[in-house]
């Protein structure tokens, strides 16, 4: 597949997917249904990236959200033994947030898309995984190590936070 | 040096904090009940640290003599050299960095000294604490150094994540545990937007490199000041202004100070805030420095909204975390003032054709943020310090004659709101100097106006704390009048009180200037509690704030010098 | 030069030696206690003795003034004012008066004041009052004239509020003290506009440029400068301190509300004589405000019963006469009259204190009576006194009243001719109202007060007998012929302007003369009848016009008007200007500002919910909001 | 001309510095006198401390020795200083801040010569008349003091700009101690007031001080922050209008002129003695002295368009303060409203000066007053205060009659009273007659209206002395034979100098005025070309300022 | 609009979706969740700019990477914030957090 390429059909699917989905971790009363829409809707991110050339993306896309996050999501909610949201499941807020968060989103769009990007185009960044992992390990292996200092923290902090008072190790 | 060894020595300073970080982890698990060698050793990595960031800064050979080197008048400690980059230009380490590595050291150190009584009550989670506090201090140093925004991301994502776990670090404490959660919540959603604004600004020049992002606003001309770039700008703004607590991103922090661990509160107002400042600084003077008008105009917005909503905030408080809270969101107002310098300021052509900066508004944000750094941590310091020695809810109320029972400490409290006021000759003054400066400077004289009608204003506050402090008494003090009262019947009071109170430990400042009424001290007796035991650490973090404030308020320029030979020579500008 | 060394050491031991007496006295008069009045009293003597030297010299050198600019004062910018004295003939006359009177006026108070808890305070004040005075006539320039001036001013208020544990005493010094202080204002004034139209205070120098002056400004110099003698010298409409200032022991009334200090207005505008001489509104304002002055006073002083209220409002009567003389243009005449009336006005006081000792205290002359031969020294002194006063030949009073109406008439002033003559009148009915009512008849006073009545004792007779001769033959001395006695030769190198006319006693001088002697005696005549003869008549008179008496008993409601006017609406302005303006608006103003940031910053406080969604929102909106403003800035 | 040929060591930072070095002796021999209190000692050793009754009287004498020593050189300084130029003398200059090109420079010229004095003065004098009044923490209360003294010297010395700052900011905060630790029953508010009204004016002062440093700097002339070299400077007219505003306002709340005044009544109640007499004798100045230092040579032009109303409203000051004296019921309340009278003409002489050519008068006038007045309400202040430690009430109506007990005390609460009333012979009476004079030449109606305020004080002050020392009350006034303890040698002491320095300016003020006469023509000098232009009219100044806003 | 817009209003849409559950919902953990959305959502930006934007290197294939991983720390650091918070309080609302305000 030509990468980069923009195929309107399967945008528009895509789109409505994750979009749908999206709506779905918002708007669903029950708490295990925003997480299985949420895991649907990072499917659906996947397969965008999938659409968008970017195959290793897409992989630890599924890898790490998919397969963990998801996971992890689901045991804090076992955890917290709350799988319904009792009484109200919105703020009173939602009624002026509903509308700013469209503003919001109107007048990004408007901004962005009002700008003409001179060099946008089919660059067709075909990438491969050994081209990205070179890229990885070579110039970004900087970041690469702070994020594996920010793993480490977050580690040790859910540890911290999670232990119970008093608890020994 | 060259090649793959230059890299390292280009993240040297960060890479032995990271690696005291693993090393403090290591030993929590190792040394068994002799927790205390933690602190140290997480202290001696600072040390360390800002050691390898000063031999690598200082030019030796140039320095010529002490007179010279304090004064700052040789070349030696900042003048010429050269800045190298890293890591195929994602980290550079110029002089900007060194004093910025310099600056969290010194923070880091006194955090660390803060939190010695506090942590001596959780000695079990010593290891976590200490090493989540030097990662930060990393991700700190990594937004300093950092010259491309994918690694300025991950540093600002490493300084904010352990910072969540350490605002709510006592844990079972409802208001820590509140204090995470809606940090968190704030801050996650924050970055998010932050990434976003680094993800258009990545659309509009397909850079990620400060220098390349900056060509490539360059060559978007006019396209500079279009939709796109004013969305990536507000929304960078927002994530950085969520960190330093600019108005309208600084709900979160009146509330976290209030809940957080006090010694984390400190750290926070000055550490995190200093971090997230020179993020800033360097990623709008460097990377969007071709579109100022833009965030001068995001800033300036935000700037007068900081300060006044920051300083009619702090005047109604009672909490003199909340307070402390609401006067570090005002103090971020003022800094935002030397970064709106760097914007609206003098901007000429170089020889090349770049765009060059008039330093004087970025230096002054850096010596604001070393200034700050003293007297903020001192006022928190007094707190902890107070906190130490008895029950201490951090109300206005419960330092009512502060003065008689801990001279030394009112003594010492007074110094820093002053400061932290501006008067002179105290480093706050020389702060605000500066700031006003840059910003009269660049032709902005009515923000300078704004800023020191608020400055009165926080004048206000700051010395309520010194009125509580002195001429209020503790409750169940008699007060003794200032002119009528009976000397006799004072002294006999006083001495019978003071016999009253044998064993009642007295504070190393009791021993102090003022004749005290003694006094107090009796009330507090009943008072003080489970934190007892010498805090020797957080009176030395306060000693050496205090000397800070008036050693380099009497005599600020080695400081102004290091601020501004930090900017000489900025990689990537 | 010899002769002039001699003066500068008289001059200064004339202005210093009571400053030392003043200073020992102030300081050591304490512990001397009832001797405290010996060093005081000995310089006095000496002071005058230097005095009459001082005279003498100016007798010798009329025709050139000595004048000295000891040291500077004041040098700034582009003015300089100097301690330095003048002596001329008119000083000379001022020097006689004061020294004279002065001393007497000392010896006399040893004995009234006897006794007294601040007999040494007492004597301290009379010598700085001495000093102040001397300073006052011996000054060469405006300023310093002012020096002297404010320090008799300020010797009144020490004086008159001597018995400070008196409500009334205190009041009226103060009283007196601020009604001169208004006075000032306008000699201020004066001065500035002196010094800022010719360069210097100097009077010298202010009158050779006297002519250059235009003549708005010159009358505006001499007004305010006449205010400021209107003060001092008592005249309408700020004589009311001068009766109050009676509270004060009797020998401070004779020598400085009599004898010396009220004249000090007479003296400066004589002294200022070059200037007024240039401005005839000036000198009309003068003589109205003189003439006015003493037909007021003298009304006034016909129904008063204090003893010493009487000579009070005859006193000012007596100063308006002077200023009628001045502003009528007989300068002479009018410092002429100044000379004896501080004889015989002095010596009526002098007199009056002696009655008051003999009467234990008691000043209300409804309680007198038939004193003629309890104390006869003082009742013939004090006749002495009155029929000078009332200017009957050939005792001093009528030489010299005789020279001001005949002045007067000559220069064409008819109406203030008459006002003059009535005036003298009127003075022959009080002065006689007032002699009759204390001496004789039959005495109105308690029994116990009258077993203790008796003669004053010599060191207070004496002084009287002493002031008594000059007050019965120092006008036929000096005055003689009139309009071109001794006094008029002596002082024309002052009022070098002044022509003289031949008095012709079978004309218009003569018949003038007559008819001044006639009416006065017609005004004893007329007390004789009321007070001695018909004593119920004054009753009936009052009781058919009871507004005129009421108004002329109630001092022509003076005080009332001042009360109600300047004094109690300046403190009702004030009051407001404190409780209305300065607390609630500026204070207020300042407060608000304040609460207005604290409820400011209350009023956001509500904004900081404490919960997390809110907050999130309000990043999100602020984010949205920026990315307008910003945008809309530059018009995307 | 530097310190090296006139006196030989840097005296002018002896001066000042004397008194901190007193503070520092005075705490380091505290800390020693208590070997035992450090960590973990017991109240008995508090208690042994506490009787360590030869302390208190030590840091007495010292505080007094440093004064003493401060004002000693101060004469000396006063009699080697040249009075035939209007150079600053006695320069030090040191660099401070090398980035700024901040200078740690001192001099004097004649006005800054006399307002030595009288801080050095009144310095030791207040240190005289506190010995036995401060009851709680005496101790804190000298150092206050001290501090208070080194931080006003410093403003009359320095000669750079931020270092004048530094001073004029630093002196706020033993103040505030000074009223907040040790005031009457509204302390707080009083501290608090005076605190917020001078940093208001002050602050906005530093953003101008920035401006003209930077205007200048712009110029190429290079950073500097001498106060002669900035005010060479010829400014346009909008910087000088605006900065004249910042100056002004900071300098007119410390004088203070009406309507900015009400922190004043204030802070002179509630504090204490020392507190006042300070307040009143040294600090005012500063707020006119830095008129004259800064506002007038700095912005000549706009300086000059303000005259109108900067004499209008010294003209309304002198009669507001005069008429609300009037009613006080407070001695000391009515002696701080006095003093906004009394600073009226001040501020009335020095702007009047500068209105009409030649018109030095005004303003040596002007600068007199202020030395009188510190003198006289100094003295005022610390006799009611001596008056308080009597009766324990400062209220007019509780006290009458006081004439009888304490006669010595009447003797010179009269002195003073007539002085500050103005009498001739009296130091009150030149200056006011001189600046007045000045007022007079530039305004004949202005002049008459200031002189109102002078029968105005003579009624306030004559009332005041007639209700406290003399009867008011008729018999009811008689106040019961109550002992009272008539003026001590200590008092007199205290007092002795201010009548001195009465007598002496009021006999021959030359040897004063002499100080004055060039530095009041050099800074006419500087104002010379604007005095000539203001007749082209204020207003159209005005709107080109506003233009310049923009 | 080109088609790099078109994603980049995926990425808006998407990313204000999740805004407005930051927003609306009182179940900490569903905003937990709904801070996701918003971080794939700048994801899919990044990788679509990296795409079509010419001269990006694939620097934002890179950065979603890293971006990725960082989510994941980050859920796990918040849910263990919630789970502290829930042992103290017994709740996930987020509204009952509100002890600290004024």
């Amino acid at each position: 597949m030509p990468g980069g390429d923009f195929h309107p059909f399967f945008f528009v699917v895509i789109a409505a997917w994750i979009l749908v989905c999206g709506l779905g971790v918002v708007l669903f009363r029950n708490i295990i249904y925003s997480a299985v829409s949420m895991v649907f809707c990072f499917l659906g991110v996947a397969f965008a990236y999938a659409l968008l050339n970017a195959e290793l993306v897409a992989i630890v896309q599924i890898l790490i959200y998919v397969g963990a996050t998801s996971v992890v999501i689901l045991f804090a909610i076992m955890l917290t033994e709350v799988q319904q949201s009792y009484g109200q499941l919105f703020h009173r807020q939602a009624i002026f947030a509903a509308p700013l968060a469209v503003a919001a989103a109107v007048v990004m769009t408007v901004m962005v898309v009002s700008t003409e990007l001179a060099d946008v185009g089919d660059t067709s960044l075909n990438l491969s995984v050994h081209a990205l992992s070179s890229l990885l390990f070579n110039r970004y292996v900087f970041p690469f190590e702070l994020v594996s200092l920010v793993l480490l923290a977050a580690m040790i902090g859910a540890i911290v936070l999670a232990r119970r008072q008093g608890e020994k190790r | 040096m060259s090649g793959a060894n230059n890299d390292v020595m280009v993240i040297l300073p960060g890479v032995v904090v990271a690696a005291t970080a693993l090393v403090v982890f290591m030993a929590d698990t190792l040394v068994g009940g002799r927790k205390w060698v933690l602190p140290w050793i997480a202290a001696a990595g600072l040390i360390v640290a800002a050691g390898v960031a000063t031999a690598q800064w200082i030019d030796v050979g140039a320095i010529g003599s002490v007179w010279d080197f304090v004064s700052g008048s040789g070349s030696g400690l900042f003048g010429g050299g050269t800045a190298e980059s890293g890591f195929a230009s994602m980290v550079a380490l110029d002089k900007f960095a060194y004093y910025c590595t310099l600056l969290f050291c010194v923070i880091g150190v006194l955090t660390i000294m803060l939190s010695d009584a506090y942590m001596k009550k959780r000695r079990d989670a010593m290891g976590e604490f200490y090493g989540l506090l030097l990662l930060v201090i990393t991700g700190m140093i990594g937004m300093a150094i950092s010259i491309d925004v994918i690694a300025l991301f991950v540093a600002f994502e490493l300084m904010s994540l352990p910072t969540y776990v350490l605002a709510g670090f006592i844990r079972g404490d409802e208001r820590s545990g509140e204090a995470a959660i809606k940090y968190f919540i704030n801050g996650a959603f924050s970055s998010a937007i932050l990434l976003f604004g680094l993800a258009l600004l990545y659309a509009a020049t397909g850079q990620t490199n400060y220098a390349s992002i900056a060509a490539g606003l360059n060559n978007l001309g006019a396209d500079a000041q279009s939709g796109l770039v004013i969305v990536a700008l507000v929304l960078v703004a927002v994530g950085f202004g969520f960190k330093i607590a600019a108005v309208p991103f600084h709900w979160w922090a009146p509330d976290v100070y209030e809940g957080a661990p006090t010694p984390v509160t400190a750290f926070m107002s000055v550490g995190i805030k200093a971090g997230a400042f020179v993020g800033f600084l360097k990623l709008f003077t460097v990377a969007v420095i071709s579109a100022p008008e833009v965030w001068t105009a995001i800033l300036t917005i935000l700037a007068v909204l900081t300060m006044i909503v920051g300083n009619a905030l702090a005047l109604p408080q009672r909490n003199l975390k909340r307070m402390l809270a609401y006067s570090s969101i005002a103090h971020a107002g003022y800094i935002l003032l030397g970064l709106i310098a760097v914007g609206a300021g003098n901007v000429s052509v170089g020889a090349s054709g770049e765009r060059v900066l008039d330093t004087s508004g970025s230096s002054a944000v850096l010596f604001y943020l070393g200034a700050y750094a003293f007297m903020n941590i001192g006022a928190f310091g007094i707190l902890v310090w107070i906190r130490n020695r008895r029950a201490f809810r951090y109300t206005l109320d419960e330092v009512a004659g502060l003065a008689r029972s801990m001279p030394w400490t009112a003594i010492a409290m007074t110094l820093f709101m002053l400061s932290l006021t501006g008067i002179p000759p105290l480093i706050g003054f020389w702060g605000k100097l500066y700031l006003f400066t840059a910003i009269v400077n660049a032709g902005m004289t009515w923000l300078a106006v704004l800023a020191v009608i608020m400055s009165a204003v926080s004048a206000y506050y700051y010395l309520r704390v010194v009125w509580y402090m002195y001429f209020r008494e503790a409750p169940g003090v008699a007060p003794a009048g200032a002119g009528a009262a009976e000397a006799g019947a004072v002294q006999a009071g006083a001495v019978e009180a003071g016999a009253t109170v044998a064993g009642a430990p007295v504070t190393v400042g009791a021993a102090g200037a003022l004749e005290t009424g003694a006094g107090a001290a009796a009330a507090e007796a009943t008072l003080v509690a489970d934190d007892a035991g010498p805090a020797v650490g957080s009176a030395a973090a306060v000693v050496i704030a205090s000397l800070g404030v008036l050693v380099l308020g009497l005599y600020p320029s080695p400081l102004i010098s290091a601020a501004q030979g930090a900017l000489r020579v900025l990689l990537g500008g | 030069m010899e002769a002039a060394d001699s003066m500068k050491i008289a001059v200064i031991l004339i202005v210093l030696l009571p400053l030392v007496g003043f200073i020992t006295t102030l300081l050591f008069g304490k512990r001397m206690g009832g001797k405290a009045h010996i060093v005081p009293v000995a310089l006095v003597t000496v002071t005058a003795a230097l005095a009459v030297y001082a005279f003498g010299w100016v007798f010798q050198h009329q025709e050139e003034p000595f004048v000295w600019d000891a040291f500077s004062w004041i040098v700034a910018g582009r003015y300089h004012a100097s301690w330095g004295f003048q002596v001329d003939t008119l000083t000379g006359i001022m020097l006689l008066v004061v020294g004279i009177i002065g001393m007497l006026t000392h010896y006399y108070s040893i004995g009234y004041m006897r006794g007294d808890g601040g007999y040494y305070r007492f004597f301290a004040y009379l010598n700085l009052f001495m000093f102040a005075m001397y300073m006052l006539i011996l000054a060469d320039n405006f300023l310093l004239l002012f020096l002297g001036w404010e320090g008799v001013g300020l010797c009144s208020y020490l004086l008159i509020g001597f018995w400070f544990d008196r409500k009334s005493a205190s009041q009226a010094g103060k009283k007196a003290f601020l009604v001169n202080r208004v006075g000032d204002f306008g000699f201020t004034l004066g001065m500035f506009l002196v010094l800022v139209t010719t360069g210097t205070l100097q009077f010298a120098g202010v009158f050779d440029k006297a002519e250059t002056i235009g003549a708005g400004t010159l009358l505006w110099i001499c007004l305010l400068l006449f205010t400021g003698a209107v003060g001092k010298s008592a005249q309408f409409p700020l004589h009311v301190w001068l009766p109050d200032a009676m509270e004060g022991p009797t020998p401070v009334s004779a020598l400085i509300h009599a004898a010396t200090m009220v004249n000090a207005g007479v003296y400066m505008v004589a002294r200022a004589y070059p200037l007024f001489a240039q401005s005839e509104t000036a000198m009309l304002v003068v003589m109205v405000v003189g003439t006015f002055t003493a037909i007021f006073a003298a009304c006034i002083a016909i129904t008063q019963n204090d003893i010493k209220k009487v000579i009070a409002y005859s006193t000012i009567s007596s100063l308006g006469f002077m200023f009628m003389a001045l502003g009528a243009g007989a300068w002479v005449a009018g410092i002429f009259y100044l000379f004896v009336h501080g004889f015989f006005k002095g010596l009526l006081f002098l007199c009056s204190g002696s009655v008051i000792h003999a009467m234990g205290g008691e000043q209300d002359m409804r309680k007198m009576g038939g004193l003629r031969t309890r104390i006869p020294v003082t009742f013939w002194t004090m006749l002495i006194a009155a029929v000078a006063l009332v200017g009957i030949f050939p005792l001093s009073g009528f030489w010299a009243k005789d020279e001001i109406l005949g002045g007067a008439f000559a220069h064409g002033y008819y109406v203030v001719w008459l006002v003059g003559i009535v005036t003298a009148f009127l003075t022959a009915v009080f002065a006689f109202r007032m002699m009759f009512m204390t001496f004789w008849g039959e005495s109105r006073a308690d029994a116990e007060v009258q077993a203790h009545i008796h003669e004053s004792p010599k060191v207070m007779t004496v002084p009287l007998v002493l002031l008594a001769i000059p007050a019965a033959a120092v006008g036929a001395v000096v005055g003689w012929p009139p309009e071109a006695g001794w006094i008029h030769r002596f002082l024309d190198p002052v009022f070098f302007a002044v022509e003289h006319e031949e008095f012709e006693w079978l004309g218009t001088g003569g018949a003038l003369m007559a008819v001044s002697l006639a009416v006065a005696l017609l005004g004893v005549y007329l007390a004789y009848v009321l007070y001695l003869r018909r004593r119920e008549l004054p009753e009936r008179l009052a009781a058919r016009v009871p507004w005129a008496y009421e108004a002329s008993l109630r001092k022509m409601y003076m005080d009332d008007i001042y009360e109600v006017v300047p004094v109690r609406s300046t403190i009702a302005f004030s009051r407001f200007l404190w409780t209305g303006f300065d607390v609630h608006v500026i204070d207020g103003a300042v407060n608000g500002i304040a609460r207005l940031w604290g409820w400011f910053g209350d009023r956001l406080r509500p904004l900081q919910t404490g919960r997390v969604h809110n907050y999130a929102f309000g990043i999100l909106a602020g984010a949205l909001a920026l990315v307008v403003i910003v945008g809309w800035v530059w018009g995307i | 001309m530097s310190w090296q040929d006139q006196i030989g060591f840097p005296v002018l930072s002896v001066i000042t510095f004397l008194p901190l070095a007193g503070v520092v002796l005075i705490l380091v021999i505290d800390l020693l006198r208590r070997p035992a209190a450090r960590l973990g000692a017991d109240g008995a050793v508090e208690g042994a401390v506490r009787r360590q009754t030869w302390w208190p009287t030590t840091y007495k004498v010292i505080s007094l020795a440093t004064t003493l020593a401060a004002f000693a050189l101060t004469v000396w300084v006063l009699f080697v200083f040249d009075k035939s130029t209007s150079q600053l003398q006695f320069v030090e200059d040191v660099m401070w801040v090398r980035r700024f090109n901040i200078h740690y420079s001192l001099g004097i010229d004649g006005i800054a010569a006399l307002m030595l004095l009288l801080t050095t003065l009144l310095g030791f004098i207040v240190i005289i008349g506190s010995w036995h009044y401060i009851k709680d923490r005496e101790m804190g209360f000298f150092v206050s003091l001290l501090l208070l003294q080194t931080g006003m010297t410093g403003v009359f010395c320095a000669t750079d700009l931020v270092l004048f700052y530094v001073f004029w900011e630093a002196m706020l905060v033993p103040m505030y101690f000074i009223i907040g630790v040790w005031g009457g029953p509204r302390k707080i508010y009083a501290a608090i007031k005076f605190v917020l009204f001078t940093l208001v004016g002050s602050l906005l002062m530093l953003v101008a001080i920035v401006a003209v440093v930077w205007y200048v700097n712009g110029q190429g002339a290079g950073l500097t922050f001498d106060i002669r070299a900035l005010s060479d400077v010829v400014y346009p007219y909008h910087l000088q209008f605006w900065a004249f505003l910042a100056f002004f306002l900071a300098f007119a709340i410390k004088v203070p002129m009406f309507p900015l005044h009400t922190w004043l009544p204030d802070a002179h109640v509630e504090a204490p003695t020392a507190g006042s007499v300070i307040l009143a004798g040294v600090l005012l100045k500063m707020g006119a002295y830095g008129m004259l230092r800064f506002c007038l040579p700095f912005f000549p032009d706009a300086a000059v368009d303000f005259v109108p109303l900067v004499a209008g409203l010294s003209v309304v000051a002198i009669i507001y303060g005069a008429a609300v004296s009037l009613v006080q019921k407070d001695l000391k309340k009515l002696i701080a409203y006095s003093s906004v009278s009394h600073m009226g003409f001040v501020t009335a002489g020095i702007f009047a000066a500068i209105a009409v050519a030649d018109n030095a008068a005004g303003m040596e006038g002007a600068v007199l007053v202020m030395f009188n007045h510190g003198v006289l309400t100094g003295a005022l202040f610390l006799m009611v205060g001596y008056l308080y430690e009597r009766t324990h009430t400062r209220q007019i109506a509780e006290m009458s009659m006081l004439a009888t007990p304490l006669p010595v005390f009447a003797g010179f609460f009269l002195f003073f009273t007539l002085g500050s009333l103005g009498l001739p012979g009296l130091n009150g009476f030149v200056g006011e007659f001189l600046s007045l004079l000045g007022l007079f030449e530039y305004s004949h109606a202005l002049a008459a209206i200031g002189a109102l305020g002078i029968i105005l004080a003579a009624c306030y002050l004559l009332w005041m002395y007639q209700r406290t020392m003399f009867n008011d009350r008729g018999e009811a006034g008689v106040m019961p034979a109550v002992s009272l303890r008539d003026i001590s040698p200590r008092e007199i002491v205290s007092l002795l100098p201010l009548v001195v320095l009465a007598v002496w300016i009021g006999v021959y003020p030359n040897t004063f005025l002499d100080f004055l006469h060039t530095p009041v023509q050099y800074i006419l000098q500087q104002m010379g070309p604007s005095i000539e232009s203001a007749r082209d009219g204020a207003v159209a100044h005005l709107i080109e300022a506003t233009k310049g806003l923009f | 609009m080109s088609p790099l817009d078109w994603w980049l209003l995926l990425a808006m849409l998407l990313f204000c979706i999740g805004a407005f559950g930051v927003l609306a919902r009182r179940n900490t953990i569903v905003v937990i969740m709904s801070l996701e959305l918003m971080l794939n959502a700048v994801n899919i930006a990044l990788v679509a700019i990296a795409q079509f934007r010419a001269g990006s290197q694939g620097a934002g294939v890179l950065f979603s990477l890293f971006v990725i991983t960082l989510a994941a720390a980050e859920v796990t650091v918040g849910l263990g914030i919630v789970i502290a918070n829930y042992r103290a309080k017994r709740t996930v609302e987020n509204d009952h957090f509100d002890e600290m305000k004024g």
